[in-house]
């Protein structure tokens, strides 16, 4: 291990646990969710140290990007301020010291024994080399691609399905389903307006190309997913109101189409008598790529509507205030 | 193809210590979101907590990953951690939808609040 | 078909009470018609005397001996009296349905014992008998009746549990519910003696040995004539039967209660008098002297344990002594309770005929009271030598000490004011009265013929003197007693209550009854008094507090969080 | 298409019916969902007890999806235990998707909110299955989830705040909970690189990681099953929900995570467990019997008692590990009473889930009858409402383990096991439960037959509602008598057969006493 | 399957079935309800009856049913299921008609009567049950069945004292159930057999087998009302009066001194359990609890806690007899379940009809109540005397026996207890008694009291006591007799004794 690739992933490691310990303690909630964000970005640069650009895309575009605008949407609501480390801590000191010094011991003996349970962990050999043998089969050639789409397609299916369920989710949190339009008209400034129709485009363009990379090298459609709910979100912030204006039936079926088809290519080739999730290997590819592109689009949508959704639930609130 | 087991290839002949370094951070992130999921009383800290829990689950999961690598890094994990990472937003955005809805109803953002004025 | 059943007649005509007319007629027909078949019974009228009816109660056998026929003659012919003296005596009493009920309830209770030769049979009558006896004796309702009833019934039932235990005892020791084998295992087994001294005692109430008398004073006087006649005539002598059915003398066997029977019989034929001479009530007086005359045949029939005469003599002799005290005594309450009735001259005959019944009863010569004593005092030749005179003697004493108690009974009866209601027929009573006089003078000579005829010839012959002299010694005594207390008028002769020690007993038992209802009750009566439900309130009413504060803190996440490691750090250790 | 409907794939579709339909129900208008829905819904539960049926005949089925053998692919089974699981949750579901549908039409108008339902529901039954026949650890996680996420946005249905504030609760400990099991799932893989359960037990070996791995899977579910003392979650929450929700949740959802550690704890966990273990689960199980009954004996209200009881009848289904984890020593005498331990468990999530089903369906009925759920309430039901009633007295004996009903069966043999294992001392707890239960139980049944005194007019109720509830009611009774046929099923064709069959222990332990 | 195989559980069902059809027809349904009801109690006599017959010339009446392995539901017919059998259908049949007459014109009937059959058919239930397991599933259902009658009037009173009920009865359930299973553990499923399935055992598992007996023993003995397990019997007479009936006489008491016989005879066997040395607690408390329960009711005012505190005692003369060694206490004791079914539920009936007709409920209050009511107050007295143990009333022949039986095996201390018991039950009882037929009537108060122009009660209510109170007699008065309960008491004991 050379010495600055050590020190670089031991000033990642240190960042990453102070900015943790930074996103739970900081005395205001926008300062938590700032540590919060940096966490999600610092965690890209790890998972790419570990030879994880997947994920680290991923969890840029996830973890931090998309979580992050949801978190600081919703610090509108939680804009009181929230409780810092005396919350935790009790408020009086000898208290605070005392239960300071017992958390973080605890927290520490915990980490010490999972730590060490890691360390002790044995080489269980993991799947790489019977990816790799599967690969010629499996219709694409980026082996973290064929696992999702091709080996456990089941659960990137069900995953799907967990979109789905989490937008259904969030309607019943929300209490309507649907998208309402906001009264006012919308309040964007000029530059992000302008902005908005620069990038917008672009970001399909870079969901496409993710897309289509991912048939062979780190990307796909998570990744692409996310960039167009990207591009979605700045044109919503810009003030376009997509959603709000797709009718019902297309935002519906845009949420639910990656799953249906996936659902439906899952189960057609069993007249033949192949299995759940069985391709005939020859159209894997093919079929695996119509499969992401509509799953792009799900995802991108989904995600979307989860930003669009949670600007209405604010909206409807202060749409209450004012009666 | 080439540019991701190159990589590959190229992290594991460099570093066999890597992986124990992301894992004891792996650890110390669970621990702390742990304790911070029940000891965080701010539904938006509780919920960054969580993903702060699902951070270190899925460092461990890319460290195993990056230890079993051969001519890649085992996509197994990295396929996990990705659904993984779908999933948890997924539960943190309804949890964060239902905070704000109980922000905007009640005004209350934590559970201390809730027993307190019951 | 077998007719010894009929005498149980009685209790068949039980459910009749209540729709027959009221008239006087029905009522002698009734409560006097019923004993006729157990009379015909009794007078041997019925050969077959055996009777097993295996479906009733646990086996039932009914049948008569000797002495169970003398006793059921005894007995029918005083339930007879009663009846037809009731008849006349509650011509107008509203409870005379009550009263018709009880009297033939309590009959057949004594018939049947007396016919009973199983031992469930036997107490189940002697139960009827005494249970229904206690409406008889509060016939009245007054105070003083209802408080005799009380003691009455806490004698009875006392005596009933310990005759019950008797039962039991004599039941599992032989094995058989036959009283004839029950009093043959009972000197043939270990622990006989026991259960013959619960025997006695149980009986004992009815007989009235001390110190179970207590009731007789108090019941006599306030039952009605007709009930009081029949109780001290033939009540008395059911306890007497038990005791003989129990006893060891038909087994030859020796008793260890001989010496406790004797005195105790004795303490009673002397005391009796004593405190008798004391009362003011006539019915009173009476009913001492009945003490005093079962307290001679206690005596006696203590004596009888120890000398190991020949059954053949000792039985007989008790059963006429039986007898013969039974009739007159009876004879003397119903004319005690004709005296409130009559005035001039039915009183002065009625008087006389109260003199004649004293005279017999205290075993006047040629009378059937010298014969029944003779029969006694005959018996007693056959115990040991040294015994025979003292059993004379005290006989003699007895007599004197009768004639003394009923000359003052006599006495007191003549000074007894007419009731303010004099009822106009007397008939029914006075027929009574005369036929038992009759029975009394002559019955015991006619039932020496049928039972015993050799000794009646000895006694009827040798008796007539050695019976004069205490007889002449009572009437000096009675003499002597008058003149004091004409001389000394400003005297009053010794007032003793009548129940003479029941009185400590009820002392102490309201004192008892004041602490008990002053501090014991207390914790009984108290309306929180509940131990039953002493857990049940523990844990119903237990405090929640635990569980409320409980819950609570684990409602709270940072609890829950403590909780979670530590139940991680305890899997981590406990697995392997 | 034969090929479509041929045995094997029968597992397949247990898990694409209920998507499709929710996927199809999500697409459909939300006012013709509620017919739709209850028709899907049924179909699913006929399909379900046909799978079952066909489980009995040719005994565990087995599936590779997408045709890739397990450590590489995801592998699907259905033994005799998943079977009856199912099945349960086939009736369960079934009563609660008539009665669902007649309250959302006829009692919720609410039709925006309550359309949501079907989609919902459907996809938890989905995420039910894919638990039932899941096999590989991962694909547990991903169906767990989908269970949670589903069930905290049904709980939060109502739109009520105190819904809202309870389904976050349950979901930040939801996630919490899978995430600790996400956890022990990663150390394993890494001991083992596979995620198959079959093919990871023959790899995996005890050590540091294993145990930790294995305290945090079990942490993480005994979260998610709401096991003393972490149950804080589960009073408000099931308390909260709708009535159909409700019994969703208590007698569904809460079985999928005991199935999960059932499941794990006697194919995985076995070289890591000791005696200790298996006494460490069965004292929290003890506890929960007791604090949970005793707790529910305090509330004040319905739904809460119901709620709180939940935890002590979850309690009773971890007395089964102590019970099945004994040392070898222990054993070479004999294991005759692991069938029964097993049997009884499973007899007593049959119960459970019938009988707190039809509680808390009847609760609802009261509930829309008068307006509250307060015990109060309850006074003078009997003659007012005398089905409803009626139901609540049939599921409280079932409860109480009162026979002749299936939760009698259960303590039964639960009591049975106990006994003959000579592991007396989790005796008083099921008796001091028992009482406790019957306690709660008859304190809402004695004030059914109270007199009130301002009696308020009873809303109708439709009778639909009422005659599902009872339905279930006497379902708790009614599984008393086939009694034997599940026990064949479990023994006949379960993969804990074997285990139970051949008296192996799950363990090795060294720590026995 | 045989007729003779069905007819135990036809027994069963003719009063579940018009328990459960009552529970359908409506509220105001008074006729078909009152037809159906004494149809099902008629049935249910008849072929009580028939099988009776049977039985007597070796039928063997069995029904089986098994559940799963080790758990098998049997009804069998045997002397002892016939005696108890036979007194639950007889007296369900005149509690029947009582609950018509009582209950005439007051609300709730269809739920009164729906749980009352379901009662009696756990009660007939429990008579003929074959094994342990079945006896506690009939066990426990009575419990529940009796509940909804006990909370019947829904006064407050009532309900806490269901409560209370409950607490005790299932914690008694709960217990016996701990000894089923444990007994099932140690020997397989436990038939009816004399404890021929245990006698195995003795050498091994003496200790198991003595602790077992007593965990069921306590779960038996607080439906059997022992001390200390009592309390809910003097609280649960709140009920109405023919429930105080049917809970006192058959129903519940009588089941836990079933339970208590058949554990003693059948589950243990006599012989087993002598050879264990476990019957004298059961003989002590039983002793105790009788003099305690006769203490305790000489001061209750109230008429119905009175008797309720009567049958505390009594209850225990069963369980005592049981716990003496030797034919004729057993004898005893079994004669004793029927006589004491008999006097109680007449003593209870009369209660009822002085409080329906007078609504008088205090000992106090009854002074001449005796020439008002003559006739309840005559059946009154008759089950008053037998609880005496006077003869020939039914009590006399099972004291006697109890007590003959106690000497025979040499416990004399048993005979005093028996004696201090009927001394205790004359001071409690002779009173009333007294009161009612020989003290004046108040002056003011009931006399005036004639609603409708009668005088006594209605013939629906004077019907059943009288019909009891002559059963009370004549069971004692013929006990000899060969169709007697005291007659097939003997038989059983000789089953018991010899039959092994």
């Amino acid at each position: 291990m050379s010495l600055p690739a050590g020190l670089l992933d031991g000033l990642l490691a240190l960042l990453l646990v102070i900015l943790a310990v930074r996103a739970l303690i900081a005395p205001t909630l926008y300062q938590c969710a700032v540590a919060f964000i940096s966490f999600g970005l610092t965690l890209s640069l790890a998972w790419a140290r570990l030879a994880a650009p997947d994920v680290a895309l991923a969890e840029a575009a996830i973890g931090a990007g998309l979580l992050g605008v949801l978190l600081i949407n919703s610090l509108r609501d939680f804009s009181r301020g929230g409780d810092d480390a005396s919350a935790i801590f009790g408020k009086d000191l000898p208290t605070a010291l005392f239960s300071r010094t017992v958390i973080s011991c605890g927290t520490l003996a915990f980490a010490a024994v999972l730590g060490m349970a890691m360390f002790h962990m044995p080489e269980g050999g993991g799947l790489t080399a019977l990816t790799e043998a599967s690969l010629p089969h499996s219709g694409v050639e980026h082996p973290v691609t064929a696992v999702l789409l091709n080996y456990r397609s089941y659960d990137t299916w069900l995953e799907i399905g967990v979109l789905v369920v989490a937008m259904l989710a969030i309607f019943c949190a929300g209490g309507f389903e649907g998208f309402r339009r906001p009264e006012q008209g919308p309040d964007s400034d000029p530059v992000i307006e302008s902005l908005a129709r620069l990038l917008a485009p672009l970001m399909v363009m870079v969901a496409g190309y993710l897309l289509w990379l991912g048939k062979a090298y780190p990307g796909g459609a998570f990744q692409a997913g996310v960039v167009l709910a990207a591009a979605g979100i700045i044109l919503q912030l810009a003030g376009w109101q997509i959603i709000e204006n797709l009718s019902t039936w297309a935002w519906k079926w845009g949420l639910g189409i990656g799953f249906f088809f996936f659902l439906a290519l899952a189960v057609s080739f069993m007249p033949l008598g192949l299995g759940f999730f069985e391709y005939p290997e020859a159209w894997a590819g093919p079929l695996i790529l119509v499969v992401e592109v509509l799953a792009t689009l799900s995802i991108g949508l989904t995600l979307t509507c989860f930003f669009v959704y949670f600007n209405g639930m604010g909206a409807s609130e202060s749409r209450r205030r004012t009666r | 193809m080439e540019w991701g087991r190159a990589k590959a290839g190229a992290v594991r002949g460099r570093t066999m210590e890597t992986h124990f370094i992301y894992m004891a951070v792996s650890s110390a992130l669970f621990s702390v979101g742990m304790a911070g999921v029940f000891l965080c009383r701010h539904f938006f800290k509780k919920i960054i907590a969580t993903k702060i829990v699902g951070a270190g689950v899925f460092l461990l999961l890319v460290s195993i990953a990056e230890r079993d690598a051969d001519t890649f890094a085992d996509p197994v994990p990295h396929a996990m951690v990705i659904t993984g990472i779908v999933v948890a937003v997924s539960a943190a955005a309804f949890a964060l939808a239902l905070a704000r809805r109980i922000r905007i109803e009640t005004s209350r953002a934590s559970f201390e609040d809730e027993e307190a004025a019951e | 078909m077998n007719w010894i059943i009929l005498s149980l007649l009685p209790l068949l005509l039980l459910p009749c009470v209540r729709f027959c007319p009221r008239s006087a007629r029905v009522t002698a027909l009734l409560c006097g018609g019923a004993t006729l078949p157990a009379l015909a019974v009794a007078l041997g009228w019925n050969v077959e005397v055996d009777l097993y009816f295996s479906d009733g109660l646990l086996g039932v056998s009914l049948g008569l001996d000797a002495p169970r026929r003398m006793l059921l003659l005894l007995a029918g012919t005083l339930w007879c009296a009663g009846g037809v003296a009731a008849a006349g005596y509650f011509r107008e009493d509203p409870r005379l349905p009550g009263f018709r009920g009880f009297f033939l309830a309590a009959m057949s209770g004594n018939f049947g014992l007396i016919i009973a030769q199983d031992a469930a049979s036997f107490y189940s009558f002697f139960a009827l008998m005494t249970f229904a006896s206690y409406g008889l004796v509060i016939h009245t309702r007054s105070k003083a009746a209802l408080r005799a009833g009380r003691i009455y019934l806490i004698l009875a039932i006392f005596g009933e549990l310990l005759l019950i235990a008797a039962i039991y005892a004599g039941v599992q020791l032989a094995g058989s519910i036959q009283l004839a084998a029950i009093s043959q295992a009972l000197w043939t087994e270990r622990g006989g003696g026991w259960i013959y001294g619960l025997a006695l005692a149980g009986f004992g109430v009815k007989v009235g040995v001390i110190p179970l008398y207590l009731w007789l004073p108090l019941a006599h006087p306030v039952a009605p004539a007709p009930a009081s006649a029949i109780l001290s005539g033939s009540m008395l002598k059911a306890g007497l039967l038990g005791w003989l059915h129990f006893s060891p003398l038909t087994h030859g066997g020796a008793g260890e209660w001989a010496g406790v029977l004797v005195i105790l019989g004795l303490a009673a034929a002397f005391g009796a008098v004593a405190v008798g001479l004391c009362q003011t009530d006539p019915k009173t007086n009476l009913a001492y002297s009945s003490i005093s005359q079962m307290g001679l045949l206690t005596a006696f029939f203590g004596f009888g344990h120890a000398s190991g005469a020949p059954i053949a003599w000792i039985l007989p002799a008790i059963a006429i002594f039986a007898w013969h005290h039974g009739v007159t005594k009876g004879a003397l309450f119903l004319g005690a309770g004709l005296v409130p009735q009559t005035r001039g001259r039915t009183r002065w005959i009625l008087l006389a005929c109260l003199a004649f019944a004293a005279l017999v009863l205290a075993g006047a010569p040629f009378t059937g009271g010298a014969a029944a004593k003779g029969a006694l005092k005959e018996a007693g030749t056959y115990l040991p030598e040294a015994w025979t005179g003292v059993v004379g003697t005290l006989l003699s004493l007895s007599s004197a000490g009768t004639l003394l108690l009923l000359g003052r009974f006599w006495l007191l009866c003549r000074a007894t004011p007419t009731g303010s209601r004099v009822r106009s027929d007397l008939g029914w009573q006075f027929a009574a009265l005369g036929a038992l006089l009759v029975l009394a003078l002559g019955g015991s000579f006619l039932l020496f013929r049928r039972f015993l005829p050799e000794m009646a010839l000895k006694s009827g012959l040798t008796g007539a003197f050695s019976a004069a002299w205490p007889v002449g010694l009572g009437l000096l005594l009675l003499c002597l007693g008058m003149i004091y207390f004409k001389r000394n008028a400003d005297r009053r002769a010794p007032n003793l209550p009548p129940g003479d020690l029941i009185v400590f007993g009820e002392w102490a038992a309201r004192a008892f009854g004041n602490w008990w209802r002053s501090r014991g009750a207390g914790i009984f009566t108290r309306k929180k008094f509940d131990p039953e439900n002493f857990v049940y309130r523990l844990i119903a009413t237990g405090s929640g507090r635990l569980a409320d504060e409980g819950e609570a803190e684990l409602g709270r996440w940072n609890r829950v969080g403590v909780a979670f490691f530590v139940l991680l750090f305890i899997f981590i250790w406990g697995l392997q | 298409m034969s090929a479509l409907w041929q045995a094997d794939n029968l597992p397949v579709w247990l898990v694409v019916w209920p998507t499709f339909g929710a996927i199809v129900l999500f697409l459909l208008p939300a006012r013709w969902r509620g017919m739709t829905g209850v028709s899907f819904a049924l179909a699913n539960g006929v399909l379900a007890l046909v799978t079952v049926f066909f489980v009995m005949e040719v005994g565990v089925l087995r599936q590779e999806i997408g045709g890739w053998a397990p450590p590489l692919g995801i592998a699907l089974a259905l033994d005799g235990l998943s079977a009856l699981f199912i099945l349960m949750t086939a009736v369960v579901g079934g009563v609660v998707s008539v009665y669902a549908k007649i309250y959302f039409t006829q009692v919720v108008v609410d039709s925006a909110r309550s359309s949501l339902f079907w989609p919902l529901w459907l996809f938890l039954w989905a995420g039910l299955h894919g638990l039932y026949l899941a096999n590989d650890l991962f694909n547990l996680y991903v169906v767990i989830e989908v269970i949670g996420i589903a069930a905290v946005a049904l709980a939060v249905l109502s739109g009520k705040t105190r819904a809202m504030i309870a389904g976050l609760r349950y979901l930040i400990a939801a996630v919490a909970g899978s995430l600790a099991y996400l956890m022990g799932v990663a150390l394993l893989y890494g001991s083992t690189g596979v995620l198959d359960i079959d093919l990871m037990a023959e790899r995996l070996e005890p050590g540091l990681t294993t145990r930790v791995a294995i305290a945090l899977m079990l942490g993480g579910l005994l979260v998610k099953t709401a096991v003393f003392p972490l149950h804080f979650w589960l009073p408000p929450a099931h308390s909260s929900a709708e009535p159909p929700v409700s019994a969703i949740l208590s007698a569904l959802v809460l079985k999928g995570t005991f199935f999960v550690i059932l499941r794990l704890w006697t194919e995985l966990f076995g070289v890591s467990l000791t005696f200790m273990a298996g006494q460490m689960v069965g004292v929290l199980g003890a506890c929960a019997v007791v604090w949970g009954s005793f707790q529910a004996l305090r509330q004040e209200r319905l739904k809460l008692v119901v709620a709180h009881s939940s935890v002590a009848q979850i309690g009773y289904l971890f007395l089964l590990f102590p019970l099945i984890t004994v040392p070898a020593t222990a054993v070479a005498g004999g294991f005759e009473w692991a069938p029964l331990a097993w049997s009884g468990a499973v007899y007593q999530v049959l119960a459970h889930g019938f009988a707190k089903a039809a509680f808390f369906l009847a609760i609802g009925v009261l509930v829309m009858a008068t307006g509250n759920d307060h015990k109060a309430s309850m006074l003078n039901m009997v003659g007012r409402l005398p089905m409803t009633t009626f139901a609540i007295g049939l599921a409280g004996v079932s409860l109480i383990g009162l026979p002749p009903s299936g939760g009698f069966l259960a303590k039964w043999m639960l009591l049975s096991a106990i006994i003959s294992s000579g592991q007396w001392w989790w005796v008083p707890f099921v008796l001091v439960g028992s009482l406790m239960t019957a306690g709660y139980v008859f304190m809402i049944l004695r004030l059914a037959f109270a007199p009130s005194q301002h009696e308020a007019e009873l809303k109708s109720v439709p009778r639909g509602l009422q005659v599902c509830a009872l339905l279930l009611a006497v379902g708790a009774i009614l599984i008393a008598f086939p009694a034997e046929w599940v026990i064949d099923l479990l023994e006949g064709t379960s993969t804990f057969g074997e285990v139970v069959r051949a008296g192996a222990p799950v363990n090795s332990g060294e720590v026995g006493p | 399957m045989t007729w003779n195989e069905w007819i135990p559980l036809i027994i069963v069902c003719s009063s579940l079935v018009p328990g459960i059809i009552i529970f359908f027809l409506h509220e105001e349904a008074h006729r078909t309800r009152t037809i159906l009801n004494l149809a099902g109690a008629l049935l249910k006599l008849v072929l009580v009856g028939l099988v009776y017959l049977g039985f007597r010339t070796g039928e063997v009446y069995k029904f089986q049913f098994q559940i799963m392995v080790d758990l098998e539901f049997m009804l069998r017919v045997d002397a002892l299921a016939l005696l108890f059998a036979g007194l639950s259908s007889a007296l369900w049949l005149v509690t029947t008609i009582y609950a018509i007459g009582y209950f005439e014109g007051s609300s709730n009937r269809r739920r009164f009567f729906g749980f009352f059959s379901v009662c009696v058919t756990a009660s007939t239930g429990i008579a003929l049950s074959g094994n342990l397991v079945t006896f506690f599933v009939f066990y426990e259902f009575l419990t529940l069945a009796t509940y909804p009658l006990v909370v019947h009037s829904g006064t407050l009173k009532a309900v806490e004292a269901g409560r209370n009920y409950l607490f005790y009865t299932i914690g008694g359930g709960t217990v016996l159930f701990i000894g089923v299973v444990g007994l099932t553990v140690l020997a397989g499923p436990i038939d009816f057999s004399q404890g021929a399935q245990l006698s195995g055992l003795l050498e091994n598992s003496a200790f198991e087998l003595k602790l077992l007996f007593y965990v069921m023993l306590v779960g038996l003995a607080v439906k059997a009302a022992i001390f200390p397990l009592h309390g809910w019997l003097p609280i649960a007479m709140v009920a109405p009066a023919p429930v105080s009936a049917l809970l006192h006489a058959v129903a519940v008491v009588k089941a836990g001194a079933f339970g208590i016989i058949r554990l003693v005879y059948d589950v243990y066997g006599i012989n087993l359990a002598v050879e264990l040395n476990v019957l004298w607690p059961l003989a002590i408390l039983g002793a105790f609890t009788i003099i305690y329960g006769s203490v305790r009711a000489i001061f209750q005012d109230d008429l119905k806690k009175r008797l309720a505190f009567s049958t505390v005692s009594q209850l225990s003369y069963i369980a005592l007899g049981a716990a003496v060694p030797g034919m004729i206490s057993s004898t005893g004791a079994i004669v004793h379940l029927v006589h004491q079914g008999l006097m109680k539920i007449t003593l209870f009936f009369c209660a009822g009809n002085i409080a329906e007709t007078t609504g008088l409920h205090k000992v106090s209050e009854l002074n001449g109540i005796g020439r008002r009511l003559p006739l309840t107050m005559g059946a009154f007295t008759v089950g008053a005397l037998g609880m005496i143990g006077l003869p020939p009333i039914a009590g006399f022949v099972s004291k006697w026996y109890l007590s003959v039986g106690a000497l025979d095996a040499g416990q004399p201390w048993i005979v005093a207890v028996l004696l201090g018991s009927s001394a205790l039950n004359a001071i409690y009882f002779l009173p009333i008694i007294h009161a009612a037929w020989f003290k004046q009537p108040p002056a003011e108060g009931w006399r005036d009291l004639r609603p409708k122009r009668r005088f006594e009660a209605p013939w629906m209510l004077l019907f059943p006591p009288l019909v009891t109170a002559l059963f009370s007699i004549t069971s004692g008065l013929f006990a000899a007799m060969s169709w007697s309960p005291l007659s097939l008491a003997r038989v059983i004991v000789e089953r018991v004794y010899f039959l092994q």
